[in-house]
């Protein structure tokens, strides 16, 4: 009977959308099979949407994830606005990829203070926490609310950008560039953070280009994926950005490349407020979308948010399909898991998306012997003479 | 020393009420210093001494499946180790209480029954994080004990006595003449105490809260008593030994609220290390300087 | 002045001055749990009125939980809850805590945190502002003195 | 990689195409064939498999349709395969493309679509004390 080896992964952690459970069946060493367990904060919110009005349904999704918030609404929009014919203003647009990019940034942030904490930095998690308050602010005055902007309508966005709302996000995006670039510096260099991140999780860009990686992971292992380039919706046709990617797949690519293409952002939230289009900020939405079905992707902070809409002339959806980024990742974890030792469950789960981090590491075996219980440490630590023995 | 001034010196001067105010406030000390190298207020004053009166006053649970007798001695043990391991050393700059040659032995072992305490009380109880959190302990505890233990040997053969008096009234800097030994030493007291980087043992993030998940209440707050004296020991040690010796009250605080000062931004500037960092780092690097360090002073003897 | 009331006057001043913490997220959709955790962080500190974020219930007194409850987590939560030792006090944070919010109706959703544990302090917001945190932090605070003293 | 490219990759097993908007093309196959239509676009390495999605037309619609969508930068290829109401079954991609098989844990739990060769079909979304017989996201599902 092939071992069960199951890794109890906690139900919290705050930068988790879904925590999981994960469970792993392994043949000896290798391990023959993977599958994970959600449903912690499973809401069918996809049933829910079909039972309220567009502009409802606006509200609703945009509280799937909290950290991703506008850029749930921005895909629905979106694609509402594609079924009905209608397409928002051009300044509208700007605005909407603005703040997009604002929570590209305090998205980022957030994760790089998790990640730090996950390692036992706590300094570094204090001070990326500080900073990205000065995004949170600017985010405030700029559209009234720190999470949950609730910006978007049908058909264009709520907040408009006054010269003084303008010069304060100018403010914060020079003190958070400054700011990146020493976190850059810190990750780089820092011995004992490198330590934990160098090497760690390795993915080589066949392996992120066969099992579908979306996002900064993807493009820390050299596979260009990102909407913003591949497909420009919204404002990013006239506000083209640059893709950032690195070549080295670990852990530690992953920080830099979140970190560097922050710059990407900075760069684009100036010129967009620059050459800011004029003209009013939405326009009118029938009530009634005529029936169709269309796809609408857009680049969350983790990676492709793609979502699938179905109207059927009514005034509500008939089928909203949301299949987040962090789904798409952790699947392709469970697939790149497989025919390896064991030993490498814990750097391939830590190296492919360092916020997915647990409070309750311990790891059962479970086999016909009975149940072999192990901590993260001594799985790892089985890893590492599991490795020095072969050498 | 009769028998009224031995009952002061052991529970209300040097010994038990001075040292455990001593040691809450270097507590809050080392608290306050790291919040504000976090660029953060950090707690008040009175933080440590209100935490452990709530803890006082909340209620103990005692699991199933637990050896009771065990569950609640031993937290009791731990702080009684820490406290008859400071009636042997210099507090408040005064001549220690109680000496006799040979003291540096059982005080260092006194302090290290905390440590074995922890680990005990983790495997007496059955849920999964307290056993894994008494395992890091005792590994990390064989990591650092050895290099500890020399690197406060160090000025023993130096002043050629065990007695602490009186190798802490050779009034000599033995930080110039051995300066890896009191590098050594400090590392040494940051794993015994497992402060970052060394807190593998309760690290929040991996097992929740290491050996002492399970205990609320009294437990807990004779554990953190004990840890705080410990931490007052352990600085008058590495003072007393290192830099030449404490004289009078105001140059004991000065000295270990200096060193306090050094553990607290070390504290703050490592990531944690993982229980294999730890323990490959103490044996790679710790033994040898340490090894180095005694030849260095063996030659000196010789010349 | 009876010794017995300085005792308490004692324990009461201690219980107030360090609440420790443990956090809890039955089903939100993290928006609440980050302002949580934006309240430990240098500009809204809340270590300096003693609060400590605990990774074990037991060591917790106030049990923060966020999120409309699903039936997956009602279970750990009300588990959570049982092993927390007296006295244990539960906050409620997030307009999903408190009814459901958006999510009220929804098939796998049980609704409000209330229909689980009993909830000391509600702070509504979706999510609340770390002020409004810190503000409910400092009412449970509050109440907690008259309420020791009355009784 | 293009639509055109797409639709001639596909054009032994298309039943029907559409191209609902400029970057999209949805091709209507059938169960059988699905297998065959998923590993030649997998051999031509033509993008990714982006996300699977149920569809219920309604109560009284005698079928329910799962969509399989692949992306290739702004090109969208959805293959379509409908499936009797009374038990639907799919044949599992999972053997091709491995990360499906969270998809299809989904599809088979919401839709009561049984997916033939998955290799675990443990419930993905839905608690632990569900009904079996309850599928939330079907038109005709009684929710409390």
């Amino acid at each position: 009977m092939a071992e069960k080896f199951t890794i109890p992964i906690g139900p919290q952690h705050p930068a988790l959308k879904e925590p999981g459970h994960f469970e792993f069946m392994v043949d000896g060493e290798i391990i023959t099979g993977a599958s994970v367990r959600l449903g912690y904060v499973h809401r069918g919110i996809e049933k829910a949407a079909e039972g309220r009005n567009w502009t409802q349904d606006i509200y609703l999704l945009e509280r799937i994830c909290g950290i991703c918030s506008h850029v749930h609404a921005l895909a629905f929009c979106l694609g509402v606005e594609q079924l009905a014919g209608v397409s928002a203003p051009p300044r509208a647009q700007a605005i909407r990829v603005l703040i997009a990019e604002l929570e590209r940034i305090h998205s980022h942030f957030l994760w790089l203070g998790v990640a730090a904490h996950e390692a036992g930095f706590d300094t570094l998690f204090m001070y990326a926490w500080r900073d990205r308050e000065t995004v949170m602010d600017a985010l405030e005055t700029f559209t009234g609310n720190r999470v949950n902007y609730s910006a978007n309508l049908l058909g264009g966005v709520k907040c408009d950008v006054t010269p003084d709302i303008a010069s304060q996000i100018y403010r914060a995006v020079d003190n958070l560039e400054e700011r990146t670039r020493h976190y850059l510096n810190v990750i780089t260099s820092d011995d004992s953070l490198a330590e934990r991140t160098r090497g760690v999780g390795v993915m080589t860009p066949e392996q992120a280009d066969q099992l579908g990686v979306m996002g900064p992971t993807a493009r820390a292992s050299g596979v260009m994926r990102d909407i913003r380039v591949v497909a420009p919706y919204a404002a990013y046709t006239d506000f083209p950005i640059q893709p950032v990617t690195e070549t080295a797949g670990d852990l530690q690519a992953r920080f830099i490349v979140r970190l560097s293409e922050l710059f990407e952002s900075y760069r684009l939230i100036r010129s967009i407020l620059d050459h800011l289009p004029a003209g009013d900020l939405k326009t009118r939405m029938p009530r009634r979308v005529k029936a169709g079905e269309t796809i609408s992707r857009v680049e969350a902070p983790r990676g492709e948010l793609f979502y699938f809409i179905r109207s059927n002339g009514t005034d509500m959806p008939d089928r909203v399909k949301v299949r987040t980024p962090t789904l798409c990742n952790l699947a392709s974890v469970l697939t790149l898991v497989i025919g390896r030792q064991i030993a490498d469950i814990p750097m391939i789960l830590v190296g492919i998306d360092p916020c997915f981090s647990c409070n309750d590491r311990a790891v059962s075996l479970v086999d016909n012997k009975g149940e072999r219980r192990w901590t993260w440490e001594a799985l790892r630590q089985y890893g590492i003479d599991y490795y020095r023995r072969w050498r | 020393m009769t028998l009224l001034q031995m009952l002061i010196a052991l529970l209300i001067f040097p010994g038990g009420l001075f040292v455990l105010v001593n040691g809450l406030a270097y507590q809050w000390a080392r608290r306050k210093l790291i919040a504000r190298l976090q660029n953060r207020i950090g707690p008040r004053w009175f933080q440590p001494l209100a935490d452990t009166i709530k803890l006082m006053a909340k209620e103990q649970i005692i699991p199933d499946g637990v050896n009771a007798l065990l569950f609640t001695g031993l937290p009791v043990l731990a702080l009684t180790g820490a406290l008859t391991a400071v009636l042997y050393l210099p507090i408040a700059g005064l001549p220690s209480s109680a000496s006799f040659p040979g003291d540096l032995i059982v005080t260092l072992y006194l302090l290290s029954l905390l440590t074995i305490c922890t680990s005990l009380v983790g495997l007496n109880s059955n849920d999964r994080f307290s056993v894994m959190g008494a395992l890091r302990t005792l590994t990390q505890l064989f990591a650092y004990e050895a290099p500890f233990m020399l690197a406060l040997l160090g000025p023993a053969v130096v002043a050629r006595s065990w007695e602490i008096s009186q190798i802490a009234s050779s009034w000599n800097w033995l930080i110039v003449t051995q300066p890896i030994g009191f590098g050594i030493a400090m590392i040494g007291l940051m794993g015994k105490l497992e402060l970052p980087p060394f807190d593998a043992p309760e690290a929040e993030t991996e097992i929740v809260a290491g050996a002492l998940t399970e205990y609320s209440g009294r437990g807990l707050a004779l554990f953190h008593l004990a840890r705080a004296v410990e931490l007052v020991a352990g600085l008058t040690l590495i003072a007393a030994f290192y830099l030449g010796g404490l004289s009078n009250p105001l140059d004991y605080l000065l000295k270990t609220l200096l060193l306090l000062v050094a553990l607290a931004s070390i504290q703050t500037l490592l990531a944690r290390l993982r229980i294999t960092q730890t323990v490959g780092g103490w044996w790679r690097y710790g033994v040898l300087l340490m090894l180095a360090q005694w030849l260095v002073i063996m030659l000196g003897r010789t010349l | 002045m009876n010794w017995a009331s300085i005792l308490k006057e004692i324990t009461v001043w201690a219980r107030t001055n360090s609440p420790w913490v443990i956090h809890f997220n039955s089903g939100s959709c993290n928006g609440c749990d980050i302002e949580i955790l934006a309240t430990l962080t240098p500009r809204f500190d809340l270590e300096r009125l003693g609060v400590r974020l605990e990774g074990s219930p037991r060591h917790a007194d106030i049990l923060i939980c966020t999120g409309a409850v699903t039936r997956q987590a009602r279970d750990s939560l009300r588990l959570i809850y049982e092993q927390m030792p007296e006295p244990k006090f539960v906050i409620a944070v997030g307009s999903c805590a408190l009814s459901g919010g958006v999510f009220q109706g929804c098939y796998n959703v049980i609704g409000s945190i209330d229909r689980v544990i009993p909830v000391d302090v509600y702070i509504p917001g979706c999510p609340p502002r770390p002020q409004a945190i810190v503000n409910g932090i400092l009412t449970l605070l509050e109440r907690l003195q008259e309420r020791e003293r009355i009784s | 990689m293009t639509l055109e490219a797409a639709r001639d990759l596909l054009r032994a097993w298309t039943q029907t195409a559409q191209t609902p908007e400029a970057n999209r093309l949805d091709i209507v196959v059938t169960a059988g064939d699905l297998l065959a239509a998923v590993d030649a676009l997998k051999t031509s390495r033509w993008g990714y498999l982006s996300a699977i999605t149920g569809l219920d037309h309604g109560r009284e619609m005698p079928s329910l349709e799962v969509l399989y969508h692949f992306c290739s930068d702004a090109a969208i290829v959805t293959l379509r395969v409908s499936a009797p109401r009374e038990n639907p079954s799919v044949p599992s991609i999972c053997h091709l493309i491995p990360c499906a098989v969270v998809f299809e844990r989904e599809l088979a739990e919401m839709f009561g679509i049984t997916v033939v060769g998955i290799p675990d079909a443990d419930r993905l979304f839905l608690p632990d004390d569900w009904d079996e017989t309850v599928y939330p996201l079907r038109k005709d599902a009684k929710l409390e």
